[in-house]
């Protein structure tokens, strides 16, 4: 075994031409400079931080402003026609999208009327994000371990009707929480029963799940409805980090939200850690892709999977909760609206990371909250159409810059010991 | 049917010899909007008569009416009340072939498949000029903002809440060509018959960030006509502090919401009276084929009380609001809205 | 992912055997066919479990027999009795509201309903039927080639507004007006489902993003398309749309004996779909390749069939079969103008109808009639028998279906010979 | 450790995988298990490593009974395994694939990097098994890989029985005599070591001791001493022959002409870099490397599934750019893939469909666009009498044919219709002695029919046995083209990249260990 076999690396310095995205970024972004011309001449776009410097606004031109953008876009497809460093290809890509994106932002903040409010545009769409974060989070911890978490929605109804009634049962929004958690967790461990003992199809579970769910949180607000004190609004005070909150933009995005943002980034940070850094991590990455050189090693595969789908349960529990406690609201029938598929959307665009997660979060709440803003600021642009931006974009994203995720191996393929 | 079991309600009218039926637009039963309202009525009308019982069937879309139509039938009522003016046709045909029962259809009046009007003799139609309480509403609302921005968003735009939007734009327009005030609108643009809607009646999440948003764009007074999506407006206001409130539609939200202390009043619309007169009249045997619309005339919409803001209303706006209600039923002042019962 | 039974067919149910002197042997047989997890006793046993769930929660939400428990131990009987009578008269009232009402019946005997009125609760509960019979086929046809389709939604929107934007704008005899407005509801789902085929295929965007997308696409796009001029119903102001000419709407089947019987050619359009889908997957080369990818995509590639083709051949296959259900809302009982509330989730629940059809079309057309009969049993037994209840049964239901290992448990079944037949589990 | 085994027995439903199967094992003992495939092998050291629980029998370590109720316990008591199907996570580095299950921590659960780096570094330097601790386990070649499972198997905390289930099917010659060296220097420090392959040149070089094994049950207890033919007829019950009778080649004109082929991969590896090959028609080419070499590219390449991102690619005189995969198979090309189960078969298809798996479009199988059962099933009859394929039914699906015979499936497909190049991928993996002889008499007969092909295989036996020509493959080139009687070590030099002749003449001891039994 003396000579090593490693096989050649490509020079990812050597210059590549990609026909194909390049003509696409430089056919934009002219496209982008053109509709400049024609339609912003003399446009401005006012930008304001309407929470810490209520007074001032800034009136940016748009007409230069998208030019600088669209060239920037087409700067980057000619970049790529000519051919670039291999490795130089994603800050390409990336920065033909942002330009794309920053100046659709200006263009259509340049309507009459309309004042891009960044700090409560931001805050907004950082606390609109949350549900994604946490059902994608549930996920993740899911599918890492290698079972299909379909039902994210189910948990969700759970949560946000066991969140309600149990914070109006014992008056405290944080037993509410803990309910929630707790709910959205013995969902999953129906999941977690089904797919590692009886080992059924996960997705059929998943389905059943969320039919069972909102069957039941339905039945139950029904039956609830007819006496009075269960189902209540409770809200979480939003919690201000003293003259933090008054930087400019950070302040009031960061520093001045409720417990659910703070318990979403840090989730985001504490779920990473916990797969890429520790023992936990390790067997679960490794139970997900490769159960059988797991169990080789002493992992108990179908034990870690079913604590894993367990304590998944938890996080889509208080996901579920940032419906009804998170927004200050009594539960409704069906209230998460499908939400529950979208986090799903947000894990598999996230790449089963939980990065990925919050950039994929983050895109569609921030889209979410573009689309409200302007819809209230009267924009000529039909409600509708407006409403669909957010999966417009993750269609967008998804299609042309996140292509062909890969899931866990062995996500959703039960585990038999003796399985090859 | 069913035999010896207890029916549902806690029915002591079970022996009753009148049975009168309702059947639900898609929402539901419990829909804190028109169904919720109009069930209300049935209920109070079982309160005040031993010999009336009452039942409902909830349709989950429009392909739900006739089947449910049909079973009401089928069940033996006597009176049958449609809510939603999508399911006037629907009603309509039923009636014509059952000429013996009573029918009555909520924000309708008797059409044919292609909404064209049809005479009958068994169906009672029931309807409400709210854009008149709406008016009073952003009278109201432009007399109070202190931001001088106001806002309105809908469920959904069909006409039973465009016709709200409609009635408190013009309003909050009276009171700045009475008044010289500026007060703006966000949300609706009358002219136009353009807005903003959350296109669902349910989400009201996606009601509360809404709401922030106008907020976060200087309305201080907010108008949701949404349902129980409105509450969303509720939350957002009582998160923003004592400078941000709202008005309510459809029934008083002192009472029947949990947000009373922030809200200035209600655009009411007086559904469940009118259906509880209604059975009562097919009880009588004298609801034919009446129409009832409901004005500041006869009551049947109306603005409800300020509750916790009577003082923060000042008397002169009360005054005029006053003025503006007697204005409105000599006739001498007509709210107008495509979506009034007289233009549809 | 795909589905498919792991193991050959269970062993047939003993023929009844004539000689008297071999009855206790046949006995044995069929009582150990009974007490055996197979998959027709595992189906019976499933319905029966989920109606036990079921009876246990009508006790519970009604207020007069939960009352009566409080007293069980000094009078049994009557918590007994009253939940008996709750649970029977609930039950019954299901089964009159979806199969036959037996008052009807009572009249019909007596000579004062006709035979009309007897069909309704059948007619109804096909009526039900009829869209989720073509979503569950949409659904399962995709399942064959690997693919997840989740966007059944969006199709069926699609396909709505297809058949109706022929159906009213045309102006053709029904013999061609009809058909036309069918294909251009097929054509409009099918051209919704092939874009997740399509990106799968050209950029491996994942199929079950897409198609969610894409769903939440349709519904918002029906809702803006029901507000323009072209659209919107030019009598009625509520946000429904134009009606579709009498000469495309689908006849009722069984109108001329009562007009109030709904069930119409729509129906028959699906059994004939069921029947083109299930010889397209077993008899075609098309099937062949479909399944041939959905088993396993790097045996097939190998083989030479093109895989993102099938994909989204497929996909558009599947879309069309979505579209046509939405044609049958359009042109059938929606004919008078659809709504935004129009596709209900039939789209959903096609997923559920065809992971219970395990995929096969005479599985879904099956399932499609349990939760049609579901449906409009519901529909008729409320409010006395609470709608949310036939949600928890469908749910129950295809649980243990899907469950039979956990059945099995439950009862302590025996295994049958060949194993269990359970839905193979397979990845994304 | 001592270790014996009393009456272990392993039923799969009704099927008897292992039957009451006594042996021992003594401490400091290498003892060999051999046997066909599927004879039981890996299902008995499944059962000792705790994966598998015995349907009866005992397990006694050093006297004492013991249960393993999984791999857990069985590393606590002191085994470790190296396992025929690699258990590595793939996207995992090695560090981290070595620590799965006994992670090295900072304690609370944190993982330490570095001390997992130094442990891989520890162990790699004490048995010479030289490794990158960050590399990322499904970007190494396949013999590496199976160097991370020798040390994955040698850092358990005591490992005192070291199972290692055909350790050396994917090794180099020279990678074979080192790990032979290595399992000496552990015996002799009282490791007791199982150790199963199928080379029996390797047993005879190493074993103290051998068992074998004939489905399920114990056939023979063997001494090292004993002749390969001994062992051979052991296994199999009969007496096997190894010589494979073929006459001269007489080559054509050129069928494959591959030009300055390179292909990059998704990691940006370049897998074939530049490769040139020419095979003619008539002749069988053999294509020699250790697995991961660009072999698999290659192949997939000529049939059309792997793009080139640059050179050529000329199957029968015509440029195939372009070309899709089905119409260079109607075009006469024939292709059994190496990895069976993921590209040859359908798995859950019945034999007759996946006979004709590539040709379901043509007549006379499908007319009009609808497949001619009746034709199908024909074919699948005439078929399943010509090769001898055991299968109670042609409707009987490919999953529940062994493996010999699922091969012979795929022989059939390939073999039974107009062909003019021929690629064959590891053509007799996993397929007993008798289906090998099948199958290299009608490789012969198919080059003596004009075919050309071309023969890819990691057994060099099966090289010498068929090939007309042979070609050396290391890192994605061709290193080397010579005639079919150069010596194995000037093969196996070129095969790990060396030149042909020897630097500095090794001391070629351990000769007969280089090879097979085949
Ligand atoms: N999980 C299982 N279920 C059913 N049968 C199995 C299972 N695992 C192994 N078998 C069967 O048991 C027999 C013994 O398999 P085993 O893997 O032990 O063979 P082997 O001797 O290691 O063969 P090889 O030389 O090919 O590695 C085979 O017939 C195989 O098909
Ligand atoms: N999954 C399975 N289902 C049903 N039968 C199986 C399965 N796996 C193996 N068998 C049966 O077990 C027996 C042994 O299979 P195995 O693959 O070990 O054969 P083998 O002895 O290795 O033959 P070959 O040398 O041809 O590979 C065969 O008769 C096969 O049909
Ligand atoms: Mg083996
Ligand atoms: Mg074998």
């Amino acid at each position: 075994m003396a000579v090593d076999t490693a096989p050649a690396l490509v020079d990812d310095r050597a210059p590549a031409r990609h026909a194909r995205a390049g003509t696409v970024y430089a056919v934009l972004g002219l496209l982008l400079i053109a509709a400049a011309f024609t339609w912003l001449g003399g446009k401005t776009t006012v930008i304001a931080f309407d929470k810490t410097l209520t007074d001032a606004s800034w009136a940016a031109p748009t007409f230069a402003i998208v030019l600088v953008l669209g060239a920037l876009c087409a700067a980057a497809g000619a970049w790529m026609l000519v051919g670039l460093p291999q490795r130089r290809f994603r800050l390409a890509s990336t920065v033909g999208v942002a330009a794309l994106v920053l100046s659709l932002l200006f263009w259509a903040y340049s309507q009459e009327g309309t004042v891009f409010r960044a700090e409560s545009i931001l805050a907004g769409a950082l606390f609109l994000s949350m549900p994604y974060i946490f059902g994608a989070l549930s996920g993740v911890v899911c599918e890492r371990s290698g079972v299909i978490n379909i039902g994210i929605e189910g948990q969700f109804l759970m949560g946000a009707f066991t969140g309600v009634l149990v914070a109006n049962i014992t008056g405290s929004i944080y037993a509410g929480l803990a309910g929630a958690m707790i709910a959205g967790s013995l969902s999953t461990m129906l999941l977690a029963l089904l797919a590692t003992k009886y080992q059924v199809n996960q997705v059929v579970v998943g389905v059943i799940l969320n039919l069972l769910a909102l069957g039941f949180t339905s039945f139950m607000y029904d039956q609830l409805k007819k006496a009075e004190g269960f189902n209540d609004a409770f809200s979480v005070p939003v919690i201000t980090w003293g003259p933090l909150a008054d930087i400019p933009v950070i302040g009031p995005v960061l520093f001045q939200q409720k417990l659910f943002v703070y318990a979403g980034l840090v989730m985001v940070a504490v779920v990473w850690f916990l797969l890429y850094r520790t023992r936990w991590g390790l067997r679960t990455r490794a139970v997900g892709e490769h159960p059988a050189a797991a169990d080789s090693m002493g992992v108990n595969v179908n034990r870690l999977r079913y604590w894993n789908v367990v304590a998944a349960g938890l996080l889509a529990g208080f996901g579920g909760a940032w419906f009804t406690l998170g927004n200050s609201l009594a539960f409704n029938k069906n209230m998460t609206a499908g939400l529950g598929f979208v986090a799903l959307a947000v894990m598999i665009v996230g790449r089963w990371n939980p990065l990925g997660v919050l950039a994929g979060a983050l895109i569609f709440g921030f889209t979410t909250q573009i689309a409200r803003d302007l819809s209230a600021a009267g924009s000529s642009v039909p409600g509708e159409f407006l409403q669909m931006l957010p999966y417009a974009v993750t269609l967008v994203v998804v299609a042309g810059l996140i292509g062909k995720a890969k899931a866990p191996a062995a996500d959703g393929v039960p585990y038999n010991p003796g399985d090859k | 049917a069913c035999g010896d079991a207890p029916t549902d309600s806690g029915s002591d009218n079970a022996n009753a010899s009148f049975l009168a039926c309702m059947v639900t637009d898609s929402g539901g039963i419990d829909d804190k909007s028109f169904n919720e309202s109009a069930w209300a009525g049935m209920e109070a009308a079982k309160a005040e008569n031993d010999d009336i019982d009452v039942k409902y069937k909830e349709s989950s879309n429009t392909d739900d009416y006739d089947p449910n139509l049909q079973a009401s039938v089928d069940d033996g009522c006597d009176f049958i009340v449609g809510v939603g003016g999508l399911m006037a046709a629907n009603v309509t045909t039923a009636a014509q072939a059952n000429e013996g029962i009573g029918f009555a259809i909520v924000d309708g009046s008797p059409s044919d498949a292609e909404g064209n009007p049809v005479e009958t003799s068994n169906v009672y139609s029931i309807q409400f000029d709210t854009a008149q309480s709406a008016f009073l509403a952003g009278y109201v609302a432009a007399a109070q903002t202190q931001t001088g921005t106001v806002a309105t968003w809908g469920g959904m735009q069909i006409p039973p809440v465009t016709i709200f939007m409609d009635g408190f734009a013009e309003g909050i327009a009276k009171h700045n060509e009475d008044k010289g005030t500026d007060v703006q609108l966000l949300g609706w643009d009358e002219a136009a018959q353009t807005g903003t809607f959350l296109n669902s009646f349910e989400d009201a999440a996606a009601g509360k960030s809404t709401s922030d948003t106008f907020i976060s764009q200087g309305a201080d007074i907010l108008f949701p006509v949404a349902g129980p999506a409105g509450i969303g407006a509720l939350t957002a206001a009582e998160e923003a502090g004592d400078a941000v409130n709202a008005i309510w539609v459809d029934t008083d939200g002192y009472e029947s919401t949990e947000y009373g202390s922030k809200l200035i009043t209600s655009a009411e619309k007086g559904l469940a009276q009118a259906v509880q007169d209604a059975v009562q009249a097919a009880y009588d045997d004298k609801a034919g084929n009446g129409t009832y619309v409901g004005t500041l005339a006869n009551g049947g919409v109306a603005l409800a009380p300020f509750h916790d803001f009577d003082a923060a209303v000042s008397d002169e706006t009360k005054a005029e609001v006053e003025a503006l209600t007697q204005q409105i039923i000599d006739g001498t002042l007509v709210v107008e809205s495509p979506a009034s019962p007289a233009a549809s | 992912m795909s589905d498919s039974t792991t193991t050959e067919a269970p062993a047939e149910p003993p023929a009844p055997v004539e000689e008297p002197e071999q009855k206790p042997n046949f006995m044995r047989v069929f009582g150990r066919y009974l007490t055996e997890a197979n998959s027709v006793m595992v189906t019976v046993y499933s319905l029966l479990l989920a109606f036990l769930i079921g009876a246990i929660l009508l006790i519970v939400s009604d207020e007069y027999t939960r009352s009566t428990f409080s007293y069980f131990f000094a009078r049994p009987q009557d918590a007994l009795q009253a939940s008996w009578y709750l649970v029977r008269d609930s039950y019954l009232s299901l089964f009159e509201g979806a199969i036959l009402n037996l008052n009807t019946l009572e009249s019909y005997q007596a000579g004062q309903a006709d035979f009309g009125n007897l069909l309704r609760p059948l007619s109804e509960t096909l009526t039900y039927a009829t869209p989720l019979i073509f979503t569950g086929l949409a659904v399962g046809l995709a399942f064959r080639a690997g693919l997840f389709n989740i966007g059944a939604q969006g199709q069926l929107i699609f396909g709505m507004m297809g058949a109706l934007i022929v159906g009213f704008s045309l102006d053709l005899p029904i013999w061609l007006h009809l058909p036309i407005a069918i294909i251009a509801g097929g054509l409009a789902g099918a051209a919704l489902g092939a874009v997740p085929g399509v990106l799968k295929a050209s950029t491996g965007a994942h199929e079950v993003i897409s198609s969610i997308m894409l769903n939440n696409i349709a519904a918002l796009f029906l809702v803006w398309a029901l507000g323009t001029s072209f659209l919107h119903s030019e009598t009625k102001s509520d946000l429904v749309s134009k009606p579709v000419d009498d000469s495309a709407v689908l006849p009722g089947l069984l109108s001329s004996l009562n007009p109030s019987l709904r069930v119409n050619l729509a129906l028959v359009i699906g059994f004939a779909a069921a029947v083109f889908t299930w010889w397209l997957l077993s008899k075609s080369t098309f099937g062949f390749r479909i399944r041939a990818v959905g088993f396993n995509e790097h045996a097939a590639a190998t083989a030479g069939m093109r895989i993102g083709s099938t994909y989204t051949t497929t996909m558009a296959a599947a879309g069309a079969l979505a579209g046509l259900g939405g044609a049958a809302l359009a042109l059938g009982v929606s004919s008078g103008g659809i709504t935004t509330n129009t596709a209900l989730d039939y789209g959903f629940s096609g997923i559920t109808v065809a992971l219970l059809g395990r995929a096969n079309p005479g599985g879904i057309v099956a399932s499609a009639l349990l939760f049609g009969a579901l449906k409009a049993g519901a529909l008729s037994a409320q409010p006395d028998v609470p709608v949310d209840i036939s949600t928890l049964l469908q749910a129950t239901i295809v649980l243990f279906i899907a469950a039979p290992a956990l059945v099995k448990a439950i009862l302590h079944l025996r295994t049958p010979r060949g194993g269990l037949v359970t839905l193979e589990a397979k990845g994304w | 450790m001592r270790l014996e085994l009393k009456g272990l027995t392993k039923k799969f439903g009704s099927f008897t995988a292992d039957d009451d199967i006594d042996l021992v094992v003594e401490p400091g003992q290498i003892h060999a298990v051999l046997g066909e495939n599927g004879a039981g092998k890996s299902t008995l050291m499944n059962m000792l490593y705790g994966i598998l629980q015995p349907t009866s029998g005992e397990i006694l370590i050093d006297g004492e009974p013991v249960a393993f109720s999984g791999p857990g316990d069985a590393i606590a008591a002191g085994i470790g395994m190296v396992h025929q199907h690699f258990k590595l996570v793939g996207p995992f580095s090695v560090a981290d694939n070595v620590q799965l299950g006994r992670e090295h921590t900072r304690g609370a659960g944190v993982l330490s990097a570095r001390a997992a780096r130094k442990a891989v570094l520890d162990v790699s330097e004490q048995y010479g098994l030289r490794l990158d601790p960050d590399a990322v386990c499904e970007d190494l070649p396949v013999g590496v890989q199976q160097r991370v499972e020798i040390v994955k198997a040698l850092s358990g905390p005591k490992t005192e029985l070291l199972i290692l289930d055909e350790p050396t099917a994917v090794l180099t010659p020279a990678e074979i005599t080192e790990l032979l060296q290595i399992m000496r220097n552990l015996a002799e420090a009282g490791t007791s070591i199982l150790f199963i392959s199928h080379k029996l040149k390797e047993v005879q070089a190493v074993a103290d001791h051998i068992t074998v094994i004939r489905r399920g049950k114990v056939v023979a207890e063997l001494e090292p001493t004993a002749s390969e033919s001994e062992m051979a007829s052991a296994m199999v019950g009969r007496a096997v022959s190894l010589q494979v009778d073929k006459t001269p080649a007489r080559p054509g004109e050129p069928r494959l002409e591959v030009k300055d082929l390179t292909v990059v991969s998704d990691a940006g590896v370049k897998v074939l870099d530049g490769l040139e090959l020419t095979v003619h028609s008539g002749e069988i080419v053999g294509l020699a490397g250790v697995e991961g070499n660009g072999q698999t590219e290659l192949a997939r390449a000529i049939l059309g599934l792997v793009k080139p991102d640059e050179g050529h690619i000329s199957v029968d005189g015509a440029d195939v750019h372009g070309r899709p995969p089905a119409r260079r198979i109607a075009d006469g090309l024939g292709y059994i893939p190496e990895d069976r189960g993921r590209d040859g078969l359908v798995s859950e298809f019945s034999v007759a469909e996946n006979i004709v798996l590539n040709q379901y479009r043509d007549a006379p199988y499908a007319k009009g666009g609808v497949v001619d059962a009746a034709a199908v099933h024909k074919r699948a009859v005439d078929s399943i009498a010509e090769f001898d394929i055991r299968t109670q039914s042609p409707d009987e699906t490919a999953s529940s044919l062994s493996g010999g015979n699922q091969q012979k499936v795929i022989i059939a497909r390939e073999f039974s219709r107009p062909r003019r190049f021929l690629v064959a991928a590891q053509p007799t993996r996993g397929v007993d002695v008798g289906a090998t002889e099948f199958i290299h008499s009608r490789l012969i007969a198919e080059r003596d029919t004009g075919t050309g092909v071309l023969l890819i295989s990691s057994e060099l036996d099966e090289i010498y046995a068929l090939a007309d020509r042979i070609a050396v493959i290391y890192n994605g080139r061709i290193v080397g083209e010579v005639a079919p009687d150069t010596p194995r070590e000037v093969i196996g030099r070129l095969m790990v990249g060396a030149s042909a002749t020897p630097e500095t003449p090794e001391t070629s001891t351990d000769e007969d260990a280089d090879g097979g039994d085949r």
